[in-house]
């Protein structure tokens, strides 16, 4: 039987993964990349909790891999590419000619617009979309824009972008906050933020880290901060990995920059590093070297 | 009472023909006929429940063709009861009142006291007997007073000193006034219970006439078979003498007729069978008894005659003996021309 | 009576298969629920709210299914026409439609922007992220386990029955309340059981319609994903207890007292 | 004749309100769709594959439901005991149970660590990503579908047929298998048709035991989670269309020709 | 052929009190009782379809109580038919012949042209009138030829002559050595057809006898009743005169008997009525017919003496005439000290 090689990634990645999947399959015949995708939380858990058989986790924030797995599951966590916070909208979003760079935060809180974003505790890309929005309040000198945005009754949260994107399409929904590469990919348009908003730039940590959120804790009931920090995407081999020598080999082959780093560039999404997250002693050689100090 | 013009139904491979009937008030009609004749499905049409391909139905002079069973205040027990299996054999027999002015509770006690359903009114119909089922069903029917009572073979399950009873009672509630139109394979019943009397056959309605008539006076070689006229005889007829065909006998009858060709019928209960050479010597032969069937308190002794006839008379069991015929024996038999019917 | 309880015993045995089958994960989810949790959890407003909210958003869904599809299932099983296959096909299709389909689908359907939706957001109804939306979405996948049970109930009544129904003066309305509902009693519960069910258990159509406000399966799956199953299996035990308690009761109910006169036949 | 014709069409209206509720949504998929991409989807391996895929491990757990359930249900049907109303009540538990729930149980119950799971691993077979997980998965949610629907089925048939079938020479399998069986068709025709395409919808729960091997309804999702809805809404067109088929087909041999005799009545 | 010992059964509301009976091989034996008596729980306990209290069932000497029913060999024919709603009727006919050794094809084109199905073969059942289920439910069982035949009111639903056709088959194959178990509400039935007749009511066997014996010599008031001797008087016994307890009257009876309260039958056939003093003095009394109750081919015409009694007695319809009796005047009764019953 063929290698089989099974990969858990964020849902954002799937357009860049299944790329990725299909060059890495041409290069090393005989192997077969199983891919499977959803939420970054969903799937850390299933590999914690319900034992899921994945030899790489590639997390849409490098924190889940932080939260969830470190150290008991895995025991490493490298850094890859980035992502923007933009303002997907489609062909029947109401105010959708006039919508710009300058305008959003207006339209968006028009009282015939509907908007909405992913559920903040079970899905990153949800309290980015908050802190996004208190980043505007800022920059725009809108006071009291996320306190407004909060109390709208026509903000909507979802579970994941994947019902975001059918909400868009279908017209139920006008803007959403998403990830830059997921409106590409699902051939939508977008509002691109500016930089200093858009938890794009990794170089604008100082700013970003200005904002901050409650998130639910360990567990229900409690809570914890979040600061806002560019958007950073994290991989690792977890521990209960069934095809370890396998796993390193694709790593490998998705942090080469002619390999998977080229394809992601590709699809909308900035690199970064790649290079290792806290403690990177037990980062195993081979991917070691492919990583910038 | 009820008129119907011109009925017909069509089931496919059964057709009921353009069927014509008349009921008086206060008639007890009967509708006979055999296995499959149609006699349930004319009994359905006139509760409402069969479409119609034509014909027209009157009660009082009112057209009723398209008016739905519930408004036509006839009920029908079915020959297969039709209970609601959900309901206790109390409700079951309560129902109709829901639906009627003035329920009449008092009605439906004596109901149940006299089809003695007593003992099964909370019992579910699924456990009764078959004649228990059937008892319910009939008071079911009865309890809503309905102005034409439809019955098809209501009493067919039940024992005869219970049938008996019931039939008692039916020809009361006739009296009282209802109108009843009943199905039935008992001659019996018909006999004593009806009016007047439809015969039914293939889809086709061959006789309506007083009950009476239609045992000694069948309209047809058919309904003469059906009524249980075993005799029947192709005959010459002249004047008042029927020359059997292909065989010597000649038979009396009782009025001169023209000549033609003709069928004769005679009922085996108006020949009498004898030892001895009876006293008459009008329609009188001497033969040989050829079987003796029994057929519940009577025979059917069969004789073949010297002049070849071969004729089936009703002999009692009592007299069987005391008249001392043996099959393969001699004997007389003799009937009156009275008794010969020609059609 | 040893031969027919043998042949019993034998039926049994094979079907406790399936029954083991079914309680072997149940009450493995049992065991490994944490019960200080579970017996917290219910004491959690959030879980509550959310599993009273499963449970009236199925039943209001069940309750117009039944409106609109008993004449339909008594109008299939009385019915022969053309094209009866072709009905009976399509109302089924739900079934085998992946829910996030049928949750894309319904969503196109009723979203605002829709002539559909449009209509309701007129009347000042909501489609999207609201009760309505939850039960528009329970609908859609429950319609056909109900309209089949009660079509195949309907079927055992007999027309005779009716009709000597209609001759004691009843007319077809009451003859169809009185008489066709009750005898398709087994049929109805059956259908009512399977529509409201399906409805509590969905997750994948009701997330499309709406997230919030939650019920069970999107609190169950969103505890999942943040806290772990530690959090979200005393949350689903709790539904399972729940619905495991209304599913007797309807059972006994439906059951009757039948007892008897079944095991003397 | 025009009465009862006017109350079937009564019925027919009331129930008109669920076929469109149904076919609305359908329509708006189909018509949405992109057929230029249906039809080469129609030659994608990866489509037809995921597809066929859906199709049989559902139609083999239906197998095994009807092999087990279908004894069990003719013992539900004809015995009445005491916790009958349980037993029903938990083989119904399923139907509730939200499917991610459903698919966590049933996975824990057969994870490679668990007893179970372990025994059949020893045995060879792969729980987990393989055609069984997918089967397991798909047993698990439409056992219930199919025990009720034949239940009920079973309910129509008289004992007293069966009876009379025995003192003519047959064997109670014989009178089972001959009468008993067929008489209840329509109850296992909608119990097939439902446990199969209950089968084939189910995604949440097949997901966890087994996201690769791809059934439909998964790559139904991983394709709009690549490449969007234009890419994923094809294959779900292709699969109602195949199942429509089936349905379809099923349907006609269960319908016969009762055609004539019903109208009659 | 076959013995019952013993045979209880508990139905809740209704029990089957230990009932012995044993049946020749090759006999036509009858069962008879009142509606919900128990013939039908009898019947399908000896086919093994009811599960027994206690009571032990054995076949040519082979104890078969716990035999399952299919291998029994005995067919039972149900008074609903039973039919098997989805298949044709041919299919229903044939259908037991898929677990018989030797399958008699033959016999089933029989059977199909004697109880003209001819036409019916591809019909579903339920599209079939009541005579015709009852046709295919009778044919389906023979086509097996079982060595015991049970008959549920086999006959009920048909007219008159298919019915005598089909008791003309039924005695020919009895003849031919088929023992036939039947349970029938038609006294003539019982009499052509039955070797010995069973009579049970409220679930107790009352008596067992040769079926003319059961007729005249009721085993006690019950059976006296269901059977139809309307007649019963309580008397005091001395040697061979019987005084009726509060009247007057003194009846002459056959035997000397000592001294004794008794009940006394008569059966209402035995009683001649006539317009004047008949010729015998013995058990003769003057009176008056105080009701004419047609009962088909009879009358049953109740006569009050002068003595105070008060007795029904069967008179021809068509004696009724020439014997001119008539309601309300006077006449005399007379009946044979051999035709009354002391119990
Ligand atoms: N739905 C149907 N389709 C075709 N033929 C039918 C249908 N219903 C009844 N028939 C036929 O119509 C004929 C008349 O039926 P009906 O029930 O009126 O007979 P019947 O006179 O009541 O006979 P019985 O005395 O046996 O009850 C029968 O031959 C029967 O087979
Ligand atoms: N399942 C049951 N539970 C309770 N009682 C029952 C059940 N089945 C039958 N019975 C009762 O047993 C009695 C005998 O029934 P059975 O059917 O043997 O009567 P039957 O003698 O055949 O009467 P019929 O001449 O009316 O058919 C009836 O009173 C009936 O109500
Ligand atoms: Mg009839
Ligand atoms: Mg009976």
């Amino acid at each position: 039987a063929a290698e089989k090689i099974m990969v858990y990634h964020a849902g954002s990645l799937s357009a860049p993964m299944a790329k990725i999947e299909a060059l890495y399959e041409a290069a090393n015949p005989g192997v077969d990349v199983l891919r499977e995708s959803g939420g970054s939380n969903a799937l850390a858990r299933k590999i914690t909790d319900l034992g899921g058989a994945c030899d790489v986790f590639l997390s849409a924030d490098y924190l889940v891999i932080e939260k969830l797995l470190r150290p008991a599951g895995a025991e490493w966590n490298a850094l890859f590419a980035s992502n923007a916070i933009v303002l997907m909208y489609g062909p029947k979003s109401k105010y959708n000619n006039e919508v710009n760079a300058k305008n959003w935060t207006k339209v968006m809180m028009r009282p015939d617009v509907n908007w909405g974003h992913s559920e903040p505790d079970a899905d990153p890309c949800g309290y980015r979309s908050l802190l996004v929005i208190q980043l505007a309040e800022k920059f725009y000198g809108d006071k009291g824009l996320y306190e407004r945005a909060m109390k709208d009754p026509k903000r909507a949260v979802r579970q994941k972008a994947i019902e975001l994107v059918a909400m868009v399409e279908s017209g139920a929904m006008d803007y959403a906050f998403e990830y830059k590469s997921v409106a590409v990919q699902h051939k939508l348009d977008y509002v691109q933020l500016p930089p200093e908003i858009n938890l794009m730039d990794p170089a604008r940590d100082k700013e970003y880290s200005t904002v901050s959120i409650e998130l639910s804790g360990k567990e229900p009931g409690t809570k914890m901060k979040v600061k806002g920090e560019p958007i950073v995407y994290g991989l690792t081999i977890p521990k209960t990995a069934p095809n370890n020598k396998g796993a390193l080999d694709f790593v490998k082959f998705v942090l080469d920059p002619n390999g998977g780093l080229k394809v992601f560039q590709e699809m909308g999404q900035d690199i970064v590093g790649p290079s290792s997250y806290g403690d990177g002693s037990k980062i195993p050689a081979e991917v070691q070297k492919m990583l910038k100090k | 009472m009820i008129e119907i013009q011109d009925l017909s139904i069509n089931l496919g491979t059964f057709q009921l023909n353009s069927l014509s009937l008349k009921v008086e008030p206060g008639e007890f009609f009967m509708v006979v006929g055999p296995s499959g004749a149609g006699k349930t499905i004319l009994l359905e049409a006139i509760a409402g429940l069969r479409p119609l391909v034509q014909g027209k139905i009157t009660v009082a002079g009112r057209d009723i063709t398209d008016l739905p069973p519930e408004k036509r205040n006839v009920a029908l027990v079915y020959q297969d009861y039709a209970l609601f299996p959900h309901m206790s054999v109390l409700h079951n027999i309560e129902w109709g009142l829901n639906f009627v002015d003035k329920p009449d509770k008092k009605r439906v006690n004596e109901l149940i006291g006299l089809f003695r359903l007593e003992s099964l009114l909370a019992r579910s119909p699924e456990t009764l007997s078959g004649g228990e089922q059937q008892r319910v069903s009939l008071a079911r029917a009865l309890a809503v007073k309905p102005t034409l009572l439809l019955l098809d073979e209501p009493l067919s399950a039940l024992d005869p000193s219970f049938r008996e009873e019931l039939s008692d009672y039916l020809a009361e509630i006739n009296k009282a006034g209802m109108t009843i139109i009943m199905v039935t394979h008992d001659f019996g019943e018909v006999l004593s219970l009806g009016n007047r009397v439809a015969v039914i056959t293939d889809g086709t309605l061959q006789q309506t006439d007083d009950v009476r008539t239609v045992f000694k006076e069948p309209a047809n070689r058919r309904v003469a078979e059906f009524v249980g006229m075993k005799n029947l005889i192709e005959c010459d007829i002249c004047s008042n003498r029927a020359s059997v065909v292909d065989y010597s006998a000649i038979i009396e009858i009782k009025d001169g007729r023209p000549e033609r060709k003709a069928l004769l019928g005679i009922r085996p209960e108006d020949i009498l069978v004898s030892k001895t050479c009876p006293l008459s010597k009008l329609n009188t032969f001497r033969g040989k008894a050829v079987s003796l069937i029994p057929r519940g308190m009577v025979f059917d002794v069969t004789v073949q005659t010297e002049s070849r006839l071969r004729l089936t008379a009703n002999v009692l069991s009592s007299d069987l003996v005391s008249k001392n015929i043996r099959a393969g024996e001699e004997c007389w038999i003799n009937f009156d021309p009275e008794s010969v019917h020609i059609f | 009576m040893h031969r027919s309880s043998r042949e019993s015993i034998f039926m049994l045995l094979m079907g406790s298969f399936l029954v083991i089958y079914i309680l072997w994960p149940l009450v493995g989810l049992f065991v490994r629920a944490d019960w200080d949790l579970v017996v917290s959890s219910a004491r959690d407003r959030e879980v509550t709210g959310a599993i009273w909210r499963s449970i009236w958003t199925a039943a209001v869904s069940t309750g117009i299914i039944a409106f609109f599809g008993t004449p339909l299932a008594y109008f299939l099983a009385r019915k022969d026409f053309r094209g009866k296959a072709f009905l009976e096909a399509i109302i089924d299709v739900p079934i085998m439609i992946p829910h996030t389909v049928a949750g894309i689908a319904v969503l196109m359907a009723f979203s605002p922007k829709a002539p559909l939706g449009s209509l309701l957001v007129k009347i000042g109804l909501s489609p999207v992220n609201s009760h309505l939306g939850i039960i528009l979405a329970c609908m859609f996948v429950s319609i056909p386990f109900y309209v089949d049970a009660v079509r195949d109930g309907f079927y055992g009544v007999s027309p005779r029955v009716e009709k000597a129904a209609r001759t004691l003066g009843a007319s077809f309305p009451q003859v169809f309340f009185r008489i066709s509902l009750p005898l398709a009693r087994k049929g109805i519960v059956s259908g009512l059981i399977m529509s409201w069910a399906r409805g509590v258990s969905e997750f994948g159509a009701v997330v499309m319609m709406a997230y919030h406000p939650m019920v069970a399966p999107t609190l169950i799956y969103d505890r999942f994903a943040t806290f772990g199953l530690k959090y979200s299996t005393p949350v689903a035990v709790q539904l399972i207890i729940v619905c495991l308690g209304m599913f007797l009761v309807l059972r006994l109910v439906s059951a009757g007292k039948r007892r008897e006169d079944m095991n003397n036949d």
